[in-house]
């Protein structure tokens, strides 16, 4: 019975898309559009019922094997569902998500010559993403990987005119294929180790996994567990923008609005979150992996943050935002606190998708400007725009009492909790990004809104003039996504956290589990936590960076260039992303281009083909040539040359033999 | 017994009757009447054929006191030397005629030469291998003058004259040390008497080898003796060169035979590495040299010394194997170039001669099936598969390796790869570029059909050359 | 015969012989050349004598000398070849061909002594017995035993001749001859030919 | 058994050749546009497609659990030398078999009316090649299998030389030099294990006990053979001027099915005849396709012609072919050598999929523009969006991506890799960096962007021809790509059988 | 004593004689015919000084056919001559490299 619903749930998207994509043209713009969104709306249901199925009714887990891919070797590849809590957690917040953007869609893209093919790729984006989340196995797992991969290429792509968007799509899915190569390696690891691609085998060999070790680098052992998770987790890098291989995430951003928003903001770059913590019963065998988890997260929560202030594109500050958060889910993951990361995944995925989808909104009554220096105060033209962002923006700053705030507030506890990794380095630079990166968030966020909504219009007369709201495919998602952005924290955080919602999928040990030891001593209920709110640095550093905000931009709009001025140094570095672009692109991009032609015209063409192949063909034709002339013509040569092998024939014979 | 000896020989006898026959019928035919020549001659040629089946000896049978030997190697090599002379002529008539050349001499001197080959391969004495090797090259040396009002025929044939002389007489010295040596000039004699006298086998002897192998590789054109063979090539008429690139092949492989191994078998690791060294040479510089010429004639003269390169590998090995893919090679190769000078003369016309390798430009749209045939036979001369080529030199690495020479097996392939650039060219020249002559061709039916069956024998010997070779491991076995 | 006049004869017939074949090689005039090379026929056929091959010396002399060489003569004085032009001598390999010769008879030489040495038997001739006729015993084993041989070489005498003729014997061109049988067998319709034709062009 | 399975593989070989022959003593009247010519398309694509369809019998009728041979045929052929004409298929050959009946057909409607001259001789000279190459695959007999091998070489020779681009002459006689010298070799092998064995037999090959210098060398033979075939590093250089100057069809026959020949080979005859020898030389082997896939990699980056580039990369694809190969004794237990011998397999056949789509994507472009270079389009997709979806489909599949045939065996083979060794893994998997890189690079400065000259403005999207080849081929990449199952299964008997052979030392 | 090997020793340097002659003579087509004439001069010397010392007529005979086809062979070769000479005017041995390489 749930099978069926499984396999509804993903195929659904998956029969849209490809006949959007293949009939788009008979079916119409409309046809399109009621398809997919009827396909997804189906998904979303189902997925609603699946969630309900588990949490409320207790479904026990499903892991069912649908058909066998191949076998080879003893090897089993097949392609099976493993459905747990996390799992339909996961299903719920990105089909419905995704079916916000695809109603948002109507609006969005409704000039575009692309609706259909737009409509198809989000669908098949839809399918991808579900078969990633629903995996029971890694072959699948990296089958939805990879398909999430391409959809979010194409669609950064889908103005493929613009060379900026066919730069990006190139550049996220090389970017993307660095972490995949680890993670392909990781994959190959585990069947090394564990000699199965299935998560239930694999996770039941885990303890006999962690007790091997694996040379490397001649000379020293690694403990396989560590290799495997460290390179699970470089695939997570890629896939969720984890410093360094952050740099396609923010050039996303050239894709249409809807995408920022499923694809780049709630869904797609999570998948290296979920993934983490689908795996936490490896992750959990191997401190090492966690530490470095936790440093990396820790590093891309603060300094990506950082970017955000200084960015002007209004989705970009939204991007490195988003890339700031996925680093707050990392940290969780590298403090054990999986459910965290998860929960804070899913609060995310409301209010960051309301966050792009608000964008997108301005970006329509903007006529598609995007630099928030030529906005301001559009708050009484887009009225609902304005409070949806508005709700948008405290939830991701940690506002009291909206989800953000549990989640992220709850996070940053865990963190602080999560002494087992040493009081050492990595500790402190967990903590403090996580801290510190709160006063950024709550800066940038106000920033942006202050700029977007407050304050004088900067925007030329004309725009000014046909400024209005947008039309209610485009608003009502906003408001869909900003009751859950509001108020999904106040009842979730406690079972999500410390319930044990997760159950038997997160894998947590006794001496990492930093969230039982919360609900022990901090957890009292959603509502002392708001109550206790004072007591939280976290809060007076996001209340701090709002107000720096609103000083700098709305009440001194003067200073910021005066600070910029300053501190022109790091104003430069920030602006230039840290150099990682130029690092990539003049770096490893032009090298590796020079080092392929230096292989090809001076291997190949110069050394392979120039000295060996054609060399010998032409030493061949020389020594005709020369070989030729002996033939002269005259009699006596021909003479003399019988005459010479008769000689040494006979010389031969007297002296050699 | 005086009668068994003319029975044994009358293959012999009744060409030698029907060549004067025809030579005294030429005196009474006109020019224009000249196929009569040609059909006599033919009709000649059956009936040696025709005679040869009839008397085939069922054993090895000597004669002559020793000067004649008919065994069944004589037997399968002189039906394909009257086979290969008939070719020739085939493909001559119409070449001739086109050329003004219809003349009955032709077919006369053809047939003195096939005398001579027949009786090369009969011999059982140096004495009648001399003389046959005589007729055969003076007949030759006149076919190349034939056209005496060409220069470069003339030329050609001074040069051939001048080295052939040379080589016989180091020929005739070396048999002369031999017989010195062994007190004999019959073959079979000689071998018992050095199989009797292990004393025999010393330098004295091996100096008489020496000589006698110069003339032999000079028969065979290989190297350093291979001089005239390109020139010869070039300047015979096609149709003459046609005849000397085919039968005297085989006239030149009974020589060898018939010498080293009927006469000095016990001298092999002597006169083994002599050709070893002539043969790795004449592959080296065959197929080197010939990527350089720029006439199809000169060209396929050069190919021929490489295939002599294997030829003499095969007879280097000294064993019944190597013996037995000697012949077949040196059998399956001549039906080859013989298609491929037929090529050359399928395309000549009045007043000019296709030549050049640049004259089969473009064939394919001229003649799709000329093509076609002529890339057959050069795909066979690369050896390769298919074709019957491919099994000739099949055979003879077969009986390198299993000696034990694994080196000179891939030095043998290394060359073919070389060869096959020049072959290739041909087939590139034909099918990949534009014709720079445009002409019809002229040729007639009858030369199209020979050369259509001369290609596909080639292309048939290669899908089933079990028979012929059961047939060369048979009488050589 | 004394042994002693034998030796003498032998080196001056041979002293001759190579004094004369000398002479063929390095001579500038064809002609010269010819009459050393007549010269070396007559020291061999003298020096044949000495070993009793008495008719192989006769057949040298008659065939050779006076078939052979005549023959070389005519040829020389047919074709007048203009001395002086053909005179450029030997080029500057020649030290190279010398050498290859040297080296070449050194080769031999050392053989033909090695030989005489190691085998260490008597390599004197000995003498045909009273009576014998070298003429006869050839004459009865070219008949008989060597008759398939013999027959060959007749061969090669009609093969030289038919390619000798083949090769030299010119029609000249131009020459009106009358081919009687052709003129008799001649027939109406070859010589004349009757056209229908309109008696007038059609407009 | 019937008469039909009984003679099965041989009308596989011989229908297409004795067509061929029919085709080529017909002969056109060299207008492309007449009915004759017309008839003699829809000879040939008929012909093909017949041999598809009794290929597809073949496959019916296959016996997944036989570990030997099946549909033998064995008559004798030449006595002396016992050569037999002996032809059967396991689970190696079969696929091989198979990808080329079906790859032949998608050629001929490939050159329906881009050939314009000579078309009789055309589509016989592919008719032949696919009689000689379903011989290669079908061949138990060393003789008849090099008779089918180096006879190959010939119709090719042909296809690239007449209907070539530019430097076809130079490249064809590169070509078939190249691989004639790496093939007269393995028939110097073949002749000594005829020495050995008496016979011309494969599987008596593989139990004739030999010397570990004959194993050394035999094996440095086939090594030649194959290694030029696949082509492998150092020795592939021929393949990309081919490829650039053959006609769509021929780089698609080229790069589909004669590159597996050399794949073939190794498994076929090196690793079975002579494991020791193998044995010896696995890291080397191993050294040579990592450094196809790095190198190879790198240099297909840089390249500026479509089809140079495409040819690079399936350098670098059968680099992993060969790596899955020779993986067998980097790895000391349990599972992994047959999954490095089943990923290289279906690599194999992946790949013929693959990179002959892409040619077939290329020469669509080429038929409208006459151009192959990268620089002469741009915006592509503007005006051929049909063609656009699929070129990056197959682009995709180029890269590896899952869901793709392209990304089975190279999952396969990275995972029998990391077992063998983390290095060999990690070099292997670089393929995903950079095969993306140098495919992606290529769809955006072809298909993205502005239209970038009146060329492409004038553009027309897909006909119906095109598109049927192209659908046909996307689906079976497709398919392939998320149930390679039916394939694999197919293998699995016969790569045990091959692993036993192996594991058997025959010093 | 006068024996075999002067005799052979006389023929070696005949034929080595000739063949000098061949190789060195770069001018007169007749007179390499000459020294063919010569060479076989050498190797009737052979022939008779063996049969003589091996008591033995045949080489005497072969002598015999050696002098018939030499006469043959210079009558075919005088043959040759003549028409090279019609043709080319020239007998020099150095104008007859029209084919070559």
């Amino acid at each position: 019975m749930m099978l069926n619903y499984y396999l509804i749930i993903v195929l659904a998207p998956l029969a849209a898309a490809v006949i959007a994509g293949l009939f788009g043209r008979q079916i119409g713009r409309a046809g399109s559009h009621w398809l997919t969104i009827l396909a997804v709306g189906i998904s979303c249901a189902l997925s609603i019922l699946v969630l309900k199925a588990m949490f409320w009714d207790g479904a026990a887990s499903e892991n069912i094997s649908l058909y066998t891919w191949a076998v080879t070797d003893g090897l089993h590849m097949e392609v099976g569902f493993l459905v747990d809590r996390l799992t339909a957690l996961m299903m719920v917040v990105v089909t419905f998500v995704s079916l916000m953007v695809h109603i948002y869609t109507i609006g969005y893209m409704h000039d575009d010559p692309g609706y259909q093919r737009f409509f198809s790729y989000i669908s098949l984006f839809t399918f991808a993403m579900l078969m990633l989340v629903m995996s029971n196995n890694f072959l699948q797992l990296f089958f939805g990987w990879e398909a999430v991969g391409l959809v979010s290429y194409l669609l950064i792509g889908f103005w493929f005119k613009r060379e900026s968007a066919i730069f990006a799509n190139l550049k996220a899915f090389l970017v993307n294929r660095v972490g995949d190569f680890g993670f392909i390696l990781g994959i190959a690891a585990v069947v090394m180790f564990s000699g199965s691609l299935d998560y239930a085998i694999v996770f039941a060999a885990a303890e006999n996994i962690a007790g091997q070790s694996v040379e490397v680098v001649p000379g020293s052992m690694w403990n396989a567990m560590t290799l495997i998770c460290i390179l699970l987790f470089i695939g997570a890098m890629g896939k969720s923008a984890q410093a360094p291989l952050h740099v396609w995430l923010p050039d996303s951003m050239e894709g249409p609005t809807p995408i920022s928003a499923l694809i780049h903001a709630a869904t797609m770059v999570t998948a290296g979150i979920f993934m983490v913590a689908r795996m936490s019963p490896l992750f959990e065998l191997s401190e090492t992996a966690l530490a470095v988890v936790i440093t990396i997260g820790a590093i891309t929560a603060f300094f990506m943050g950082l970017l955000g202030i200084v960015q002007n594109d209004i989705k970009r500050v939204v991007a490195y935002s988003t890339l700031s958060q996925l680093g707050y889910m990392t940290v969780a993951l590298g403090a054990s606190a999986y459910s965290a990361a998860i929960f804070h995944l899913m609060t995310h995925a409301f209010f960051k998708a309301l966050l792009f989808l608000a964008a997108g909104s301005v970006i329509i009554a903007m006529h598609h400007e995007q630099d928030i220096r030529k906005m301001g105060g559009l708050r009484k033209y887009m009225p609902i725009t304005y409070w949806t962002a508005l709700v948008g923006s405290l939830a991701l700053i940690g506002f009291p009492g909206s989800s953000g705030f549990f989640s992220k507030d709850l996070l940053i506890e865990a963190v602080k909790e999560s002494h087992w990794h040493g009081q050492g380095a990595v500790y402190w630079i967990a903590y403090l990004s996580v801290l510190l990166g709160v006063f950024v968030t709550a800066l940038y966020s106000f920033r942006m809104f202050f700029l977007v909504f407050h304050g004088e219009g900067r925007m030329d007369a004309d725009t000014k003039s046909h400024l209005h709201e947008t039309p209610w495919v485009v608003t009502a998602p906003l408001i869909l996504l900003a009751v859950p952005s509001a108020l999904i924290g106040w009842f979730t955080a406690g079972p999500v956290l410390f319930e044990g919602y997760f159950g038997t999928a997160i894998v947590v040990a006794p001496e990492h589990d930093v969230l039982r030891h919360l609900g022990e001593h901090l957890w009292h209920g959603s509502w002392a936590l708001v109550k206790h709110i004072y007591v939280s640095p976290a809060f007076w550093l996001a209340a701090s960076g709002a107000l720096v905000a609103w000083f700098l931009y709305l009440r001194r709009p003067e200073v910021p260039a005066m600070i910029e001025a300053k501190v022109s140094g790091l104003h430069q570095l920030l602006v230039n992303k840290y150099y990682f672009d130029d690092l990539y692109i003049k770096g490893f991009a032009f090298w590796g281009r020079a080092f392929g032609r230096f292989l090809w015209q001076k291997g190949d063409q110069l050394i392979i083909d120039g000295v060996l192949v054609n060399g010998t063909a032409r030493t061949v034709g020389k020594l005709a040539d020369v070989m030729r002339q002996l033939q002269t013509g005259y009699l006596y040569t021909y003479a003399f040359a019988m005459i010479i092998g008769l000689t040494a024939l006979l010389s031969w014979l007297i002296w050699f033999r | 017994m005086t009668l068994a000896n003319y029975i044994s020989a009358a293959p012999e006898m009744t060409l030698l009757g029907l060549i004067c026959v025809v030579l005294v019928a030429d005196l009474f035919i006109d020019d224009e009447q000249r196929n009569v020549t040609f059909w006599m001659s033919m009709v000649s040629l059956a009936i040696t054929m025709w005679v040869l089946l009839a008397t085939a000896p069922s054993a090895r049978t000597i004669v002559f006191s020793g000067a004649y030997v008919s065994d069944p190697l004589s037997q399968a090599m002189k039906i394909a030397v009257v086979g290969f002379v008939a070719i020739a002529f085939l493909y001559a008539r119409d070449y001739l005629r086109a050329n003004d050349l219809h003349k009955g001499e032709y077919y006369v001197l053809g047939m003195f030469g096939l005398l001579g080959m027949m009786i090369m391969i009969s011999a059982n004495s140096m004495l009648s291998m001399y003389l046959g090797l005589e007729t055969l090259a003076l007949s030759q040396y006149a076919l190349v003058a034939f056209d005496r009002n060409n220069a470069n025929s003339t030329e050609a044939a001074m040069k051939y004259f001048v080295l052939g002389a040379i080589a016989s007489g180091a020929l005739l010295y070396g048999i002369s040390w031999v017989y010195g040596v062994t007190g004999t000039l019959e073959f079979s004699a000689m071998a018992n008497s050095i199989a009797a006298n292990p004393d025999m086998n010393g330098l004295s002897l091996w100096f008489g080898l020496a000589f006698l192998i110069v003339g032999i590789a000079f028969k065979f054109g290989a190297v350093p003796f291979h001089m005239w063979l390109p020139d010869v090539y070039e300047g015979a008429r096609t149709s003459v060169t046609l005849y000397i690139a085919s039968a005297p092949k085989i006239a030149a492989l009974a020589l060898l035979l018939r010498i080293l191994l009927d006469g000095l078998s016990e001298l092999h690791a002597v006169w083994a590495d002599m050709i070893m060294v002539l043969a790795v040479l004449s592959l080296l510089v065959g197929n080197v040299v010939a990527i350089a010429q720029s006439n199809i004639k000169r060209m396929l003269g050069y190919s021929t010394i490489a295939h002599v390169g294997f030829i003499l590998l095969a007879i280097f090995c000294g064993t019944g194997k190597g013996n037995a893919a000697a012949l077949f090679y040196t059998l399956t190769y001549v039906v080859a170039t013989a298609g491929a000078f037929g090529m050359v003369i399928l395309l000549s016309r009045r007043g000019y001669e296709a030549e050049l390798l640049s004259d089969f430009k473009g064939l394919n749209a001229r003649s799709p099936w000329s093509a076609l045939m002529m890339m057959l036979i050069m795909l066979s001369l690369a050896g390769i598969p298919p074709l019957v080529g491919f099994f000739g030199k099949l055979n003879v690495i077969d009986a390198v390796l299993s000696s034990g020479y694994t080196g000179l097996a891939v030095l043998m392939v290394l060359a073919s790869v070389v060869g096959a650039y020049y072959y290739l060219r041909v087939i590139w020249y034909m099918y990949f570029d534009a014709a720079e002559d445009q002409a019809v061709l002229q040729a007639s039916g009858d030369t199209r059909l020979v050369l259509s069956m001369n290609a596909l024998a080639v292309l048939g010997l290669g899908l089933v050359p079990g028979w012929l070779w059961a047939l060369c491991t048979r009488v050589l076995g | 015969m004394g042994m002693l006049l034998h030796t003498v004869l032998f080196y001056t017939f041979a002293s001759f012989l190579i004094g004369a074949a000398i002479g063929v090689v390095f001579s500038r005039n064809p002609v010269h050349a010819v009459m050393f090379l007549v010269l070396a026929f007559f020291q061999s056929a003298m020096l044949w004598m000495l070993i009793e091959a008495e008719f192989l010396a006769i057949v040298l002399v008659l065939v050779y000398v006076g078939a052979v060489m005549v023959l070389f003569l005519f040829v020389v004085m047919m074709l007048d070849i203009n001395v002086e032009a053909v005179r450029k001598g030997f080029d500057r390999y020649a030290p190279l061909g010398i050498g290859v010769a040297l080296l070449m008879a050194f080769e031999l030489i050392q053989l033909i002594w090695l030989r005489g040495k190691g085998a260490g038997t008597a390599d004197g001739f000995v003498p045909y017995a009273e009576g014998y006729s070298n003429t006869k015993a050839l004459g009865s084993v070219l008949y008989t035993e060597h008759v398939y041989a013999f027959e060959i070489a007749a061969v090669i005498l009609l093969l030289a001749i038919v390619a000798a003729i083949a090769l030299t014997m010119r029609k000249r061109p131009g020459l009106k001859v009358q081919n009687i049988s052709r003129q008799v067998a001649v027939r109406a319709r070859d010589r004349l030919r009757v056209i229908k034709m309109d008696a007038e062009k059609k407009p | 058994m019937n008469l039909f399975t009984q003679h099965l593989l041989s009308l596989l070989v011989w229908l297409p050749i004795l067509g061929g022959l029919v085709l080529l003593v017909i002969g056109d009247d060299g207008n492309a546009r007449s009915v004759r010519a017309g008839m003699m398309r829809m000879s040939a694509l008929l012909i093909t497609l017949l041999t598809f369809v009794f290929s597809t019998a073949m496959f019916a009728g296959f016996d997944n659990a036989e570990p030997g041979m099946q549909f033998i045929e064995r008559l004798d052929w030449i006595p002396v030398i016992n050569a037999y004409y002996y032809l059967g298929i396991d689970g190696i050959s079969a696929p091989l078999i198979l990808l080329t009946t079906f790859i032949t057909p998608l050629v001929v409607i490939a050159g329906w009316d881009s050939i314009k001259s000579r078309p009789a001789q055309y589509f016989a000279a592919f008719l032949f090649l696919e009689g000689l190459m379903i011989g290669v695959f079908a061949a138990l007999d060393g003789l008849l299998f090099y008779v089918f091998w180096e006879a190959m070489l010939v119709p090719m020779f042909l296809i690239i030389g007449v209907w070539g681009g530019e430097r076809r002459v130079y490249a064809t006689v590169k070509f078939f030099l190249y691989t004639f010298l790496g093939s007269v070799l393995m028939l110097v092998a073949f002749i000594y294990l005829f020495g050995k064995t008496g016979g011309f037999d494969l599987l008596g090959f593989m139990n004739v006990p030999l010397s570990m210098t004959a194993q050394k060398l035999i094996f440095l033979a086939f090594l030649a053979a194959f290694a030029v075939k696949v082509p492998m590093w150092p020795v592939h250089t021929w393949l990309p001027d081919a490829h650039v100057e053959a006609p769509t069809g021929g780089s698609v026959i080229l790069a589909a099915i004669m590159l597996k020949m050399g794949g073939y080979g190794f498994v076929r005859l090196s690793l079975p005849i002579v494991p020791d020898g193998s044995a010896y030389f696995a890291n080397f082997v191993i050294a040579l396709s990592l450094i196809a896939v790095v190198y190879i990699g790198f240099v297909a980056l840089m390249q500026k012609d479509m089809k140079k580039l495409i040819a690079y990369s399936s350098i670098a694809h059968m680099g992993f072919v060969t790596l899955g190969f020779f993986l067998v004794w980097s790895i000391s237990s349990g599972t992994g050598a047959a999954l490095g011998i089943s990923g290289g397999m279906v690599q194999m056949v992946s790949h013929g999929l693959i990179s002959g789509a892409m040619f077939l994507c290329v020469g669509v472009l080429y038929d409208r523009v006459h151009s192959r270079q990268i620089a002469d389009y741009g915006g592509v997709a503007n005006t051929m969006p049909t063609f656009a979806a699929f070129m990056v489909l197959f682009s995709m599949a180029n890269a590896g991506l899952p869901g793709t045939s392209g990304f089975v065996g190279e999952f396969m083979v990275i995972i029998a890799s990391f077992k063998a060794n983390f290095w060999y893994a990690f070099l292997a998997a670089s393929t995903l960096i950079l095969g993306a890189a140098y495919t992606l690079w290529m769809v955006k400065r072809v298909l993205y962007g502005e239209v970038a000259n009146d060329n492409v403005a004038k553009l027309e999207d897909l006909n119906t021809r095109e598109f049927v080849v192209l659908g046909v081929l996307a689906v079976s990449v497709l398919l392939l790509g998320l149930w390679p199952a039916p394939l694999v299964e197919m293998m699995n008997t016969s790569i045990e059988t091959l692993l036993a052979q192996i594991a058997q030392s025959k010093l | 004593m006068i024996g075999l090997h002067h005799y052979l020793v006389v023929s070696a340097m005949l034929f080595v004689l000739s063949i000098a002659g061949i190789v060195l003579n770069r001018r007169n087509l007749i007179l390499l015919l000459m020294c063919i004439e010569l060479m076989l001069l050498a190797v009737n010397f052979n022939f008779i000084a063996f049969s003589r010392h091996l008591g033995d007529d045949t080489g005497q005979v072969f002598v015999f056919f050696i002098l018939t086809v030499a006469a043959a062979e210079a009558a075919i070769g005088l043959a040759i001559l003549v028409v090279l000479f019609r043709n080319r005017r020239s007998i020099n041995v150095q104008d007859m490299n029209e084919m070559k390489g």
